[in-house]
């Protein structure tokens, strides 16, 4: 008697066929895109003892390459923060502009997304040829490119963080009768807080290891002693200088989560 | 009155933590800055600006199609089959690792802690040496390319995936332990279907950051359209950059469209 | 006064969730909406402060029109109607102060409220209201860090700080417990009496709706079924706002539908 | 004879070189290649770099009868090492880098260099072909800059240290001048000779060494350039561009492969292609001592 | 049978959730935990689960201490005391069917379960308790298109399907209205009475847990303050589990701190 009811009563099941289908197509363009490019997997398995040689090379790291890079990774440090700080500020208008939730008019926000996008797509290469033409063969030229990067970065996470807020508070904003900005100030900037700063904290460590985009503007930094050690491949030094920035990218990841915590 | 006195306590020691906030971030801004000097804009501002916006008003149209290849639509095609295969493997790669590093997932911030540096260090390795092992070991080509990119991309991604964790909601999670799930099914059960749409999101800002990794392509020979790009920009080619650019701004555009698409059907 | 003249509301995806509403609340007055869950109270009350887009008719407030309200005169008049969310809807990571706070941005300059410099009056305003519901020594607690009476109680702040003339309280108890349940009510109770605020109020229970409020609107499936003072509300009326007996199989399936 | 033992991976670099031992196994030390994988990194004395793999690949296809795979990279380090690893068979290195991977890995030999035609002061080609090039530093025209002397306290751009155009041989003219490139100017370390012309156009540096033309590459930019500044001093020659292969490769294929791109550079066809494409005008045989010169400047400058 | 010996637990920050809690608690006996905000109840329900680890004392399930359990046995004891929370705890965009399936994993091998492969026994077990709940017709639906009192019910059909022969719920009925609410403390009932399964329910309201439980448990500050049958638990009693008039100043307050 159960069973009669559960059949009668029971809904159709969902046709999960478009979804595997989905599936399915996904999986066809990966294999096809593996194959165009020759992935093979036997052949990494095979060779992969080549890489031990490399490593070997690199081994052990010739710490002495630490003292004398010491006030190139200040200098690209001071430049990241600089460099971080005004990609953030400039990034702050860019990421309210780019959320659904924000602004409500469809125009603003896709053309802000697709100047977004445009943005992103200059690579550091150009920019480097731009501000290094504008601003001359310095850390001033390296800040400015950093910082145009780094906008790319912060309003890209952040923005999406913003969408993911919740709504509740920002209906009592609009119940008190705040205008935009003050419904911004107190219903959004609260809550995407957290996030934006361990994003900037990410884009200062990204800042940090983006260390070629300096050396093109001629700003010195870390990335002229990369390419000087591979150039004479001086690989021990190069492994030198790998722990040195793991060491810094861990400090910030530290600041970073103890942030958050104090955010959360 | 008990409550105004705690008041003024708590006021005073706010006041006194933000003071040194602001002590040491003036330093360290004063050191930074310490550093830089405003020349004013140069001479050469203007000819190269002007010749770089030339390029991309009339950017170079014949390099779109070539019939013997190495044009911008093979080289887009090619880098775009090199960025989805290496977001595959980043995402098998990072997903595990993601979750190692999550916070809430361990019982041992020692054990996250753990999965945190492995991030850390994933994302320190340069790409020029990921590129050196790879090409070691495959040789140069798209298939050398695919790998660095997709290794490369861990630390990142998975970054972004425990940060996703760690925003979740536990409360289901909670339910999954409280009918006696393992760990496995907790993950499967109640992380998952939380995390899926922010996971998604990340994977695929990653990908598009792979489109526009002309950079390590170009160093691997990978073919994709990186290293035409590099070339254009050393040799001062600003048509050529100018229409290499627009067909990235287009497959990344194409690609967020069918993929926003395809989101709100699975999500 | 509040008149809502042949109010309905269709969402984008075809619920009703109301139909042909007609009422006018007094200045005053104390009026408690009951109904099933889906009958459209949330509706209703989000419909006064246009939260919610009517879809057809209109709602006067003081006979001034919110529902072609729009800018600056919109915020105006959200400024005077002050609301309760059944979800407090409070900034969990801002200190409970500034959620107080912030019932007042719509009286100041932006550039103030943004780098909260608010005049000494309102946060005096603010911590006036704080002591009223009673939570003055958490005034610089972090709001998550409240248990749900208290944060309640923080939402009721901002809504005594906005000096509002209209309070709406979307199902303001909730998951308290009975004391702070009465707390609350109480609370209300107290502004509306004191200074003469109008408070409509969504409640889920029947016997608070009878204590408390001057009028009871019973609300199904989008429509008024009852209008009337609280003592006219007999337990027929609520079986009839409550649509059938308890034991029915398929309450709130039909509504979703 | 350079075959050390730094030479990796030569046996299982292929899956196609795996088979090959198996069936000769008398010639196990040498390599028969059965398809050429060549990776070349443009050199940076080129003036167009519209570097296309295709036509070099087709036309060494033809040339040689096996498959030829051309692959272009930006960057040595991966040439060097693909060749130590046996990835790659055939690669175009720059005298420093071949040096580099001759000396110390045991992983390129070189069987050739790239010819050009010789530079005029004014930036344009000579009539002989030669295979080296120069490096030179210059200045503002109207600075008072006339001679290497006259470069004391002065700030001049140079390239980093690994770049023969860019820091090498200019750094060699200094020292035989007695001028210390660290101490007695104040060296700007910038990446790519274009910059270089830029510093010194826009002000920044009195001076700046690249490569005898780079100012080619800036012509687009800076139409006036020739005008606008002026030659210094000019270096020692530099060996142009090597062709080098891995140095267990047969020697028969050697010949072989030497051949093919002589032929390639006297056709006209092939010519018209390089030209285009690498800006070289043929290629011609060389020897590891024609680098030894490269040897003495890296000492000078180390010694330094 | 649950027995709870000297119980105590003291959160991280200092504050005692329970103190020397003794209790005993029988196969089929239905009771109902009452407690102002604060008072301990939902740390009570989750250590008898062990969701809160106890900082001292013994908790047993049928004379097997669920303190020291672990691994493998903890599971098994946890698949046997179902939990129904508050806040419900779906996973709000899976389906109905598989969040009820979800109450199953611990029956099933890990793989199966994971790629959604339950056996058509445990499948047809989700369906009727669904069916049970009355809202087998949303068994594709996605949790998150239903209102809270079905998403209410769905947490209880998990609990179901997971067949425990313990049911801990926590404040299963607070932001429901009246009707649902009867319907989901009637559902607990009948399940108590029909499959003799233990029920431990936190309540708000002194009614509904005169009306239900066998068993009344009151709380106040982590201790016992009254255990008796639901009869006897007159006003005075719940004025005093309540602490003070309700007119007193600081309730919440002091136990926060
Ligand atoms: N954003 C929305 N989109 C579509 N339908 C909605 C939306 N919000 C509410 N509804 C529907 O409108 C009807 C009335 O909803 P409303 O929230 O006003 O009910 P309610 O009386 O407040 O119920 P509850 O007691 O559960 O809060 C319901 O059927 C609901 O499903
Ligand atoms: N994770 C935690 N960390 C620290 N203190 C906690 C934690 N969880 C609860 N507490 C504290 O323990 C005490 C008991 O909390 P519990 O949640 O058991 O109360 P409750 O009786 O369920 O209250 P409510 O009716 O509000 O749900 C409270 O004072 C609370 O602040
Ligand atoms: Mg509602
Ligand atoms: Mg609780």
């Amino acid at each position: 008697m159960m069973d009669t009811k559960l059949n009668s009563e029971l809904p159709l099941k969902p046709s999960r066929l478009s979804f595997y289908l989905l599936l399915l197509a996904l999986f066809v363009i990966v294999f096809v895109s593996a194959l165009y490019i020759e992935a093979d997997p036997l052949t990494f398995v095979q060779n992969s003892s080549n890489m031990l040689d490399l490593i070997a090379r690199m081994l052990p790291p010739d710490w002495s390459y630490i003292v004398t890079t010491t006030p190139a990774m200040l200098d690209t440090i001071r430049m990241a923060l600089l460099g971080t700080t005004m990609g953030m500020i400039f990034s702050i208008p860019v990421m309210f502009l780019c959320a659904r939730n924000v602004f409500k008019s469809k125009w603003l926000v896709e053309t802000s997304r697709i100047a977004l996008n445009i943005l992103r797509t200059i690579p550091d290469l150009l920019l480097a040829a731009i501000f290094a033409a504008i601003l001359g063969f310095s850390p001033l030229a390296g800040i400015v490119a950093l910082s145009i990067f780094s906008i790319g970065i912060i309003a890209k996470l952040s923005f999406e963080a913003i969408e993911n807020i919740d709504n509740g508070p920002l209906e009592s904003m609009d119940a008190v009768g705040a205008n935009k900005l003050q419904w911004i100030a107190f219903g959004v900037v609260p809550q995407v807080l957290p996030h934006f700063v361990s994003y900037v904290l990410y884009t200062f460590e990204i800042n940090i290891r983006a260390a070629a985009i300096l050396g093109l503007v001629g700003a010195g930094g870390i990335g002229l002693f990369y390419n000087r050690a591979l150039g004479f491949f001086a690989y021990d030094q190069v492994l030198a200088l790998i722990l040195y920035t793991l060491i810094v990218v861990i400090i910030i990841d530290l600041i970073s989560l103890k942030i958050r915590e104090k955010l959360l | 009155m008990k409550s105004t006195d705690s008041l003024k306590r708590e006021r005073l020691i706010r006041r006194a933590k933000y003071s040194l906030l602001f002590i040491i971030l003036a330093a360290l801004y004063t050191w930074a800055f310490a550093s830089l000097e405003f020349r004013g804009l140069l001479d050469t501002a203007w000819p190269v600006t002007k010749n770089i916006i030339n390029g991309f008003i009339s950017p170079d149209l014949s390099y779109i199609y070539n019939p013997q290849g190495e044009d911008l639509i093979r080289g887009l095609l090619e880098t775009l089959a090199i960025a989805i295969v290496g977001v595959v493997l980043s995402v098998i790669l990072a997903v595990p690792i993601g979750l190692w590093a999550a916070k809430n997932l361990s019982k041992y911030s020692l054990i996250s802690h753990g999965g945190k540096g492995t991030l850390s260090f994933f994302r320190t390795l340069p790409d020029i040496i990921l590129a050196l092992l790879f090409i070691k070991v495959v040789g140069p080509g798209a298939y050398a390319g695919m790998l660095a990119l997709g290794i490369g991309a861990i630390g990142m991604l998975g970054k972004l995936y425990a940060e996703e964790v760690e925003a979740m909601d536990p409360g289901p999670v909670e339910s999954i332990v409280s009918v006696g799930g393992n760990k496995l099914e907790q993950l499967a059960f109640g992380v998952i279907p939380q995390v899926l749409p922010g996971f998604i999101s990340a994977t695929l800002y990653r990908f598009e950051i792979n489109m526009r990794s002309a950079a390590t392509l170009g160093v691997i020979g990978a073919g994709g359209i990186g290293t035409p790009l590099i070339f254009a920009i050393q040799g001062r080619s600003w048509d050529r950059v100018g229409i290499i650019l627009i067909g990235i701004v287009v497959v990344v555009l194409i690609v967020d469209l069918i993929s926003s698409a395809l989101r709100k059907r699975i999500v | 006064m509040i008149e809502l003249k042949d109010v309905s509301k269709v969402y984008p995806n075809g619920v009703k969730g109301l139909e042909d509403i007609n009422l006018t609340i007094n200045e005053g007055e104390f009026v408690a909406i009951v109904g099933l869950s889906g009958a459209g109270k949330s509706t209703l009350l989000r419909s006064i402060n246009r939260l919610v887009d009517i879809s057809s008719g209109d709602i006067k407030i003081n006979n001034q029109s919110i529902t072609s309200a729009s800018g600056k005169s919109l915020r105006l008049m959200r400024r005077d109607i002050g609301m309760i969310f059944q979800s407090f809807n409070l900034v969990k990571r801002s200190s409970v102060l500034r959620n107080v706070l912030s019932g007042r941005v719509a009286y100041n300059n932006t550039f103030r409220t943004i780098f909260n410099l608010f005049p000494q009056k309102d946060v005096n305003l603010a911590l006036k209201a704080l002591e009223r519901v009673n939570i003055l020594e958490k005034a610089y607690t972090r709001s998550s860090e409240l248990s749900g009476g208290q944060q309640q109680r923080v939402s009721i702040a901002r809504t005594l700080a906005q000096e509002a003339k209209v309070i709406l309280a979307d199902e303001p108890t909730a998951s308290l417990d009975p004391v702070t349940t009465k707390q609350v009510m109480d609370d209300l109770k107290k502004i509306n009496k004191e200074d003469n605020v109008t408070v409509v109020i969504n409640l889920h229970f029947v016997d608070l709706a009878k204590e408390y409020s001057t009028r009871i609107i019973g609300l199904r499936a989008g429509k008024v079924v009852f209008d009337g003072p609280a003592k006219d509300a007999t337990d027929e009326v609520f079986q009839e706002i409550y649509g059938r007996s308890l034991k029915d199989d398929e309450l709130l399936g039909d509504e979703i539908e | 004879d350079d075959t050390n033992e730094g030479t990796t991976g030569t046996d299982e670099g292929t899956e196609e070189t795996t088979e090959e031992t198996n069936e000769e196994e008398a010639n196990a030390d040498t390599y028969v290649p059965e398809s050429l994988i060549v990776q070349f990194v443009p050199s940076q004395n080129a003036e167009t770099l519209e570097a296309r793999a295709k036509p070099l690949e087709d036309l060494l296809q033809e040339q040689l009868g096996i498959d030829v795979t051309v692959n272009v990279s930006t960057n040595y380090n991966t040439v060097v090492e693909a060749m130590a690893s046996g990835q790659i068979d055939i690669g175009f290195l720059p005298p420093n880098a071949y040096v580099q991977a001759h000396d110390e890995y045991g992983a390129a030999e070189v069987i050739l260099q790239s010819q050009r035609f010789g530079v005029n002061e004014d930036g344009s080609p000579t009539e002989d072909l030669v295979d080296h090039y120069f490096s030179m530093i210059i200045a503002r025209a109207d600075s008072d800059i006339e001679s290497l002397e006259d470069l004391k306290g002065k700030t001049i751009a140079f390239q980093d240290y690994t770049s023969s155009a860019g820091y090498v041989w200019p750094a060699g003219i200094l020292l035989d001048n007695d001028i210390d490139p660290q101490t007695d100017v104040n060296p700007l370390t910038l990446q790519g000779h274009d910059a270089g012309v830029t510093a010194v156009l826009n002000g920044e540096a009195d001076a700046a060494a690249i490569f005898q033309d780079a100012r080619n590459v800036v012509v687009n930019d800076f139409p006036t350039v020739f005008e606008d500044t002026k030659v210094v001093a000019l270096t020692e020659k530099i060996p142009n561009d090597t062709i080098s292969v891995r140095p267990d490769m047969d020697d028969e294929w050697k010949t072989k492969i030497q051949q093919a791109f002589i032929e390639i550079g006297q056709s006209e066809e092939g010519l018209e292609i390089i030209r285009d494409i690498y800006s070289h005008e043929g290629y011609a045989e060389s020897q590891d001592s024609n680098f030894d010169v490269v040897r003495d400047y890296a000492e000078r400058i180390q010694g330094n």
